[in-house]
């Protein structure tokens, strides 16, 4: 780890002024993943696919932030394992939720079908 | 430049000249005694006291309630108290036992143990601590504010399920003030909470004494560390759940509102996965102290170290995948509750080994039983009674008979009380002579103790046996047909029995602050930095030298190296002096005022007065800016070879 | 004070005959909603279960138990110990240990995983082979009631059958009971039948059960749900297929006219003590408790002779003081949907959903004064814009003083004898 | 402080243990707890987006893919200038840290702007925080993230004034501080409201100048907002450079980096907004 830091160092001594393009760079890619985001949206192409690619991009520029623009790719590797135990706690917490209502056994009857009853019983 | 002479605790600063070029308001409080110095202070050993006597005091609130809960369930068809006063009390005993009396008071542990364990100074942002803990005080007078108006005290259960809470079903007789101030008040306990362990979580990883590797850190300290890490990660899903009721009931939104499409059962995941996370928050700190306690009287180091610490990492870890074992009963579904159950049983394996380990210390040790020691041991007897009553419930099938009822209300006091209450008072006891220079005498202890022991388990055992007789939790009043009759009654003397233990305990420990034996140094033989401390009470700086640790029980091995440790300590004092002596930070008002505004704000708003409550925020604005621009401030101490202090709080430093 | 191993005795002692006590103390295993005395396949399921847990951590308990007080005991310091006495052995541990420990954790958590896992997808739903057998009824709750519905039983332009508080289903035949509720969040929990399942707004559980024998079985609201929670309790009664099939008939009918005969009015009725009671006095009769049953079946069939005056006085009066606004009696004036229907309301055992017997003397206190016997009750205070006896200021939820129904002595007894020939 | 004498190595503390400073390791903990912040809120519009209430409006109707795509570009251009003030910073650029603090606060409040634009139109449209489900959650959970910006955006305002602070304790510097940043704030308004007279007279009249002048004329707020927007830039000019020596040097530069991870993180909450709230609205 402690030779991993020495040569970020230097690396990072030789890139401080490429950094300004560096970042300029960055934030052009994000801006055209965001475009390409927008006509992905209006193609048509099967729907699992266009989520699948939109959940990838997102996921993308994401990353590009926190790993450039947040120096994660620069600093110590404990700042990324922070950051990420949070980061996958969420993404597992907010997994969960999901599956746990679309489970269908979980749900015996769907919104609309309350509604639906409720409508009846009322009449 | 002021100059203090430092002998032991009862050291003062005496006033330093201000530079008089400043405004008063950018000028610092220095005073070391006296409401001020309180006031304002950033010590975190005082922080640490004050997290210590508001959560006692909160919790002999909290017995109090809990007596009034038992003398109503004395009898059959009692009519002691009305429903409604019975649904405040045991509302308002949970958040104030949870929220208010364990999690402050292991709250005072981090704060005051946990630099001294790691041989810092003070927390990495001194006045960030100072700040926690107003919020906290916030927040509890938020949650207890509701006693004096006429809606009355919270009354939705503790975890509050939807839609109860909504306003067309909460307090039907009165305005509902009461669930907007319950609503309030968490989400301020939630900031402040939050607040203080990333506090603890940088001081922890930032702070460590040189050579304090990871894997020599106090287990405390870990467990400090674990804690933390739950609270900041489970905090936010209730501080959400909270923020969408709270549009609910203040601006008309619809998360929970039922004839719109809301669905309660999203209040009861986002409830539980802050609430299970938060049931180890309560139980981590306890084990930790357990795991300082039994090595110091069994003069043996903790057995298996490393697992034990891994395993409060995986403890906390899983703890995040099991929540939905409280929501068994909701028609999850069989998949989900198949997941559920076997997640929650796994949680029983690290919990396990911790167990397996305590005992291992045990072994081959010399075990001397003092007071703390015999809490220690109660706690390993009772929690893990506490544990496998856990797991029953942990088995769905036979949860759906166990759910909502006494069983479930026994399993939690047996972990709650013979876990969390028993590690934390027997942590009083251990660390009392560190911080107050005076030793519990040991037959009072013990006696205090043999009563809370008898007395809990009177009261709780018997709560079983009512569970599983169908006896339902949350029961004002109970027929006299259905078989309860002499377990309740049991239960309520065994009440009594225990509060008369716990008034001891608190009786002798009030006696023994004032008047009781001295003690000084380190009096249990025991094996990590706290006790280093050159007096006890630790002065301000904690250290007069920064140790350097060499080993794990760091103090210990201080302890049988003494000579090299002695050459080293003169090396570094050198070293240190040559640095510019000890750096200290200034105290200062900011905290508090800043807290004072969320207090103005936050009772505004829950009564929807909402230009005053804006108004609370600009004082909190205030607070902020002035709290920014007056910069940590701070100043030198300078140590001489035979002890004596000087330097002080006049030779403020500009800036950083 | 030093330790003493006297002590420790005492402790261990202590623990033995708390373990110990239930079985001095057998009664506080055998309430009418003990979940030790199952009368059924899913209760059944649910308690073997529970069975195998009690008995994996019991096995453990006493092994570490064990060796933590052999421990404690064997390893206690002889003499005082100051910082001169020889410090013991500093071992940190041994990681055989550790792992075979864990294992033997893992290896006894299997056992209670196997039966878990089954009896989740047992106690789930009805199962396959016996779905076209089971019978089924919808349970709802309100704030603090149950309605029981039974779809299968349509009423010629009435709707489905209705009860209130006491669910009567057939005895030997899996019964699947659809949970929904009207306001808040309860559960439906009858322990000798089967463990509980909420009934969730928005949501549509289900859950399952079976009654083995005919039976009258305790039920009870385990979902906290407001200010009286406590006393939200409901019945069972199961019957045989012949007796179910006469009850179902019977429920179908409208309510029981009783013609007016023109006798002298009998002194005998309406003259039960009325002393006043206590809020939360006893709610049944040692009679009842000891054959509840047989109490419950005796209420199917109206009395020899009724004072048909009062009862007559007693359905105008239930017109008169507003009741129909909220309650039904299906075939006389009653046409409420907001409160448990009381087309059958004398042939069942019990009042106020579960708290108190249904007994003249009880029905009187009740209807005098609502809110004594169960507080905060929506009789009381109105329900969904209907008024009930006391006015609630909508904004502030202040009862405002305003009386809207008040009944006295003579009318309660003309109502209470009005209801029970409801039979 | 005495330990930062010398030059400052932005990787490396070494009055810490891990050599993370503390302020970072602070930030990154914070972060990574934010992240359950916003998952929750995140989870409870997409459960809802999943179990719609059969009368819910249709938010594709209401979207402006094009001023959301707008609002997210702004984001991560203020992103980007974020992270060039925490380089500028870093070397002890005074000057420029302060013109890429005033960017990142003029961009941050066009989004801000931008929301509070798309907020009252779709209220117009009759979505409002009761009307149904759609509407509780995603105002709650793009508002939540609005007043994160807010914050961001207040923080940023007191980093830029913090910037003046004067070497010399004795001196006023506040009030000119704040003038000075208030001629900024008039400024960005002021251009703001130009934009939107200009948009809107293109949108009616075509995007000529003569109709761009024409609608000058006749809208006396918008010729106002012009002439204020002038003035305050003047002012800007005027007091602009601090004739003074200050007290904000590399040793700051961890401060304004901590702002800068909140900023960012603010940014990338916006992504998953983005993609989450709206994108897959339209599939
Ligand atoms: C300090 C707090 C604390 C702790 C530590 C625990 C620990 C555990 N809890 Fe508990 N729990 C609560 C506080 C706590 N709980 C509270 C407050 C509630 C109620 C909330 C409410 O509804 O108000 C609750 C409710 C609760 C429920 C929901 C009950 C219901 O409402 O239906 C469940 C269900 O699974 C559960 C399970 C467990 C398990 C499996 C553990 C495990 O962590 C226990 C593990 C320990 C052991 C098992 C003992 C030692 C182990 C060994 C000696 C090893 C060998 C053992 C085996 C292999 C079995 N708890
Ligand atoms: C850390 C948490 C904690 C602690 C320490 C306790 C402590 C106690 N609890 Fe606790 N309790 C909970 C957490 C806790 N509880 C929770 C989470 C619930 C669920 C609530 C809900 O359903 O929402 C609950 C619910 C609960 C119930 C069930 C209520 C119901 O469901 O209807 C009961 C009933 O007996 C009870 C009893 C007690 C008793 C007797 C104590 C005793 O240990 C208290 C001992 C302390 C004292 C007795 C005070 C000190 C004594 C003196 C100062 C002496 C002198 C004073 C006098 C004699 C007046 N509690
Ligand atoms: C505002 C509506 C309302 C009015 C008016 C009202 N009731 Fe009720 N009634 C209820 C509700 C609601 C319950 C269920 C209360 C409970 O158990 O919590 C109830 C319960 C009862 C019960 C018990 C039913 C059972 O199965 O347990 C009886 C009997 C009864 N009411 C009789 C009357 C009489 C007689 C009157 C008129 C004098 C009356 N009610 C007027 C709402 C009303
Ligand atoms: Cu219904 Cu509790
Ligand atoms: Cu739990």
């Amino acid at each position: 780890m402690s030779s991993d830091a020495t040569e970020t160092n230097q690396e990072h001594a030789h890139a401080d002024d490429g950094k300004f393009h560096l970042f300029v760079q960055i934030a052009m890619i994000l801006a055209v993943i965001t475009g390409v985001e927008i006509v992905l949206i209006y193609l048509p192409v099967v729907k699992w696919l266009v989520v699948s690619l939109l959940v990838v991009l997102s996921l993308v520029k994401f990353l590009l932030v926190i790993f450039w623009f947040m120096h994660l790719k620069f600093d110590k590797l404990f700042c990324t394992i922070l950051f990420f135990i949070g980061l996958v706690l969420a993404g597992g917490t907010v997994a969960a939720l999901l599956s746990i209502f679309s489970t269908t056994d979980g749900v015996p009857l769907t919104a609309q079908a309350i509604y639906a009853e409720r409508a009846a019983a009322t009449k | 430049m002021a100059t203090a002479t430092l002998k032991s605790a009862d050291y003062t600063a005496p006033h330093a000249a201000k530079p008089a070029s400043r405004p008063w308001f950018f000028t610092r409080p220095s005073a070391k005694t006296g409401l001020v110095s309180w006031l304002t202070t950033v010590d975190h050993k005082k922080i640490g006291l004050l997290y210590a006597v508001t959560a006692l005091i909160f919790f002999l609130v909290g017995g109090v309630e809990a007596l009034m809960i038992r003398v109503q369930l004395a009898v059959p068809n009692n009519t002691f108290i009305s429903h409604q006063l019975y649904n405040e009390l045991f509302t308002m005993h949970a958040t104030t036992m949870i929220f208010l009396a364990v999690m402050p008071l292991s709250a005072a542990f981090f704060n005051y143990m946990m630099p001294l364990q790691i041989g810092a100074r003070d927390v990495a942002f001194p006045r960030l601590n100072g700040f926690a803990f107003w919020v906290f005080l916030v927040g509890a007078i938020v949650l207890n504010v509701g006693w004096f108006t006429r809606a009355g005290a919270p009354d939705v259960g503790w975890f509050g399920y939807a839609p109860l809470t909504s306003t067309a079903y909460s307090s039907q007789f009165a305005g509902d003030s009461s669930t907007d101030l319950w609503v309030m008040g968490l989400q301020i306990l939630g900031v402040s909470s939050v607040i203080g362990s990333l506090n603890f979580i940088v001081t922890i990883i930032n702070m460590r004494a040189p050579g304090l590797t990871m894997m020599r850190l106090p287990v405390f300290t870990w467990m400090t560390l674990f804690t933390a890490f739950l609270i900041i990660l489970s905090f936010p899903a209730i501080t959400i759940a909270l923020v969408e009721l709270m549009m609910d009931r203040s601006f008309g939104t619809s998360f929970f509102e039922v004839a719109r499409g809301g669905m309660p059962i999203l209040w009861q995941h986002l409830f539980w996965i802050f609430g299970h996370p938060e049931v180890y928050i309560l139980i981590l700190p306890a084990m930790g102290i357990i795991s300082e306690i039994l090595p110091t009287f069994s003069r043996k180091p903790l057995f298996g170290y490393p697992i034990v610490v891994f395993s409060g990492a995986v403890i906390g870890f899983l703890g995040f995948g099991v929540w939905s074992h409280h929501m068994f009963t909701t028609g999850l579904g069989t998949m989900a509750t198949a997941a559920f159950s076997l997640a929650t049983m796994a949680i029983a394996v690290p919990t396990g080994v911790k167990i397996f380990n305590w005992v291992g210390t045990l072994w081959g040790g010399q075990i001397s039983t003092r007071t703390p020691m015999m809490f220690a041991l109660g706690f390993i007897w009772m929690f893990m009674m506490g544990g496998f009553s856990g797991v029953m419930h942990s088995a769905a099938p036979a949860d759906a008979q166990q759910q909502d009822s006494y069983f479930v209300v026994a399993h939690f006091h047996y972990v709650l009380i013979g876990g969390s209450i028993f590690a934390l008072l027997g942590g009083i006891h251990f660390w009392f002579p560190l911080v107050f220079g005076r030793i519990v005498s040991e037959f009072w202890g013990k006696l205090s103790f043999w009563i809370i022991f008898v007395g809990f388990n009177v009261t709780f055992f018997p709560m079983h046996f009512l569970g599983l007789n169908g006896m339902p939790r949350r029961t004002a009043v109970y027929d006299g047909n259905m078989g309860w009759n002499s377990g309740n009654l049991t239960a309520t003397i065994g009440a009594f029995i225990l509060a008369i233990g716990i008034g001891t305990y608190f009786t002798v420990i009030v006696y023994t602050y004032l008047k009781g034996k001295k003690a000084s140094g380190d009096i249990w033989d025991a094996r990590t930095l706290e006790w280093s401390v050159p007096t006890t009470p630790p002065p301000e700086h904690n250290f007069h030298i920064t140790p350097t640790v060499h080993a794990r029980d760091a103090y210990w091995y201080e302890k049988t190296h003494s000579i090299e440790i002695a050459a080293e300590k003169a090396k570094h004092a050198q070293e240190e002096e040559s640095h510019g002596g000890i750096h200290m930070p200034s105290q200062s008002w900011f905290p508090i005022v800043t807290a004072t505004g969320l207090l103005i704000g936050g009772l505004f708003f829950t009564h929807h007065h909402f230009l005053e409550a804006i108004a609370g925020g600009c004082v909190m604005l205030l607070g902020i800016i002035g709290w920014a621009f007056e910069g940590p401030g701070g100043y030198h101490l300078h140590i001489a070879k035979d002890g004596t202090v000087t330097g002080g709080e006049g030779q403020d430093e500009a800036g950083h | 004070m030093r330790f003493s191993p006297v002590l420790f005795l005492r402790r261990a002692a202590a623990t033995c005959a708390l373990l110990a006590l239930p079985i001095l103390l057998g009664g506080w295993l055998s309430g009418p909603q003990s979940t030790f005395d199952v009368k059924g396949p899913v209760a059944r399921t649910q308690l073997d279960v529970f069975y195998v847990t009690v008995w994996v951590t019991t096995i453990i308990f006493v092994i570490v138990a064990s060796v933590l007080a052999y421990a404690t005991i064997k390893f206690r310091a002889r003499g005082p110990i100051d910082k001169n006495t020889p410090v013991p052995d500093q071992g940190h541990g041994n990681p055989f240990v550790e792992l075979g420990l864990i294992g033997a954790s893992i290896a006894a958590l299997v056992f209670i995983a196997v039966p878990t896992l089954k009896a989740i997808w047992y106690t789930y739903d009805v199962p396959n082979e016996q779905r076209a057998n089971a019978y089924e009824v919808n349970a709802r709750g309100l704030q603090w009631w149950f309605q029981f519905e039974y779809p299968a039983e349509q009423i010629n332009g009435a709707g489905q059958l209705l009860t209130g508080n006491e669910l009567v289903i057939p005895a030997g035949r899996p019964v699947r009971i659809n949970l929904r509720t009207s306001d808040v969040i309860h559960a439906f929990w009858v322990p000798k039948l089967g463990g509980k399942v909420d009934m969730m707004p928005n949501r549509g559980n289900h859950l399952w059960l079976q009654a083995d024998e005919p039976g009258y079985f305790w039920g009870q609201c385990a979902e906290y749900c407001g200010e009286s929670h406590a006393v939200m309790r409901f019945r069972v009664i199961a019957l045989g297929a012949e007796d179910f099939a006469a009850w179902v008939e019977n429920q179908k009918k409208p309510a029981r006219t009783v013609t007016p005969v023109n006798d002298a009015p009998k002194a005998a009725f309406a003259s039960y003590d009325m002393t006043p009671k206590q809020r939360n006095s006893p709610g049944y009769t040692a009679e009842f408790d000891a054959h509840p049953f047989a109490a419950w079946t005796a209420l199917q069939f109206p009395d020899k002779d009724e004072d048909t005056t009062l009862i007559t006085q007693g359905r105008t009066l239930f017109k008169e003081k507003n009741c129909i606004t909220c309650h039904s009696i299906r075939g006389h004036e009653g046409i409420g949907v907001n409160a448990p229907d009381l087309t059958h309301f004398g042939a069942r055992s019990t009042l106020a959903a579960g708290l108190l017997e249904n007994s003249k003397p009880n029905l009187h206190r009740w209807i005098i004064n609502p809110n004594n016997v169960k507080p905060g009750n929506k009789m009381y205070v109105g329900v969904n814009g209907m008024a009930g006896y006391m006015d609630v200021d909508p904004a502030t939820k202040a009862m405002t003083g305003k009386v809207h129904i008040a009944v006295n002595d003579t009318e309660a007894r003309a109502i209470v004898e009005y209801l029970h020939s409801l039979k | 402080m005495s330990a930062h004498a010398g030059t400052i190595d932005h990787h490396h503390d070494h009055t810490t243990t891990t050599g993370i400073p503390n302020k970072k390791l602070f930030m990154w903990a914070f972060l990574a707890s934010d992240c359950m912040f916003f998952g929750a809120l995140i989870s409870t519009h997409v459960i809802y987006r999943l179990h719609p209430t059969p009368e819910g409006a249709d938010p594709t109707k209401l979207f402006s893919i094009e001023l959301t795509s707008f609002s997210t570009f702004i984001l991560l251009m203020s992103s980007l200038l974020m992270a060039l003030a925490v380089g500028a910073s870093q070397k002890g650029k005074v000057e420029a840290t302060r013109k890429m603090l005033l960017g990142t606060i003029f961009f941050g409040l066009i989004f801000l702007g931008c929301q509070v634009y798309e907020f009252t139109h779709f209220v117009h449209k009759g979505l409002t925080l009761k009307s149904d489900m759609f509407g509780s959650t995603f105002y709650t959970l793009t508002g939540t993230h609005g007043v994160h910006v807010a914050i961001g955006v207040l923080w940023l305002v007191l980093m830029y004034i913090r910037t003046f602070k004067p070497a010399d304790a004795g001196r006023a510097w506040i009030i000119r501080a704040v003038i000075q940043f208030a001629s900024f704030a008039v400024a960005v308004v002021s251009i703001m409201f130009v934009m939107l007279a200009v948009t809107h007279a293109g949108a009616e009249h075509g995007y000529t100048l003569s109709s761009v002048v024409h609608a000058l004329q006749h809208d006396a707020i918008t010729a106002g907002a012009t002439i204020a927007f002038s003035i305050a830039a003047a002012l800007l000019f005027a007091l602009g450079r601090s004739t003074w020596a200050v007290d904000f040097s590399e040793a700051n530069a961890i401060d304004v980096e901590g702002m800068g991870l909140y900023w960012h993180f603010v940014d990338i909450v916006w992504i998953v907004i983005f993609t989450v709230v709206y994108l897959l609205e339209y599939l």
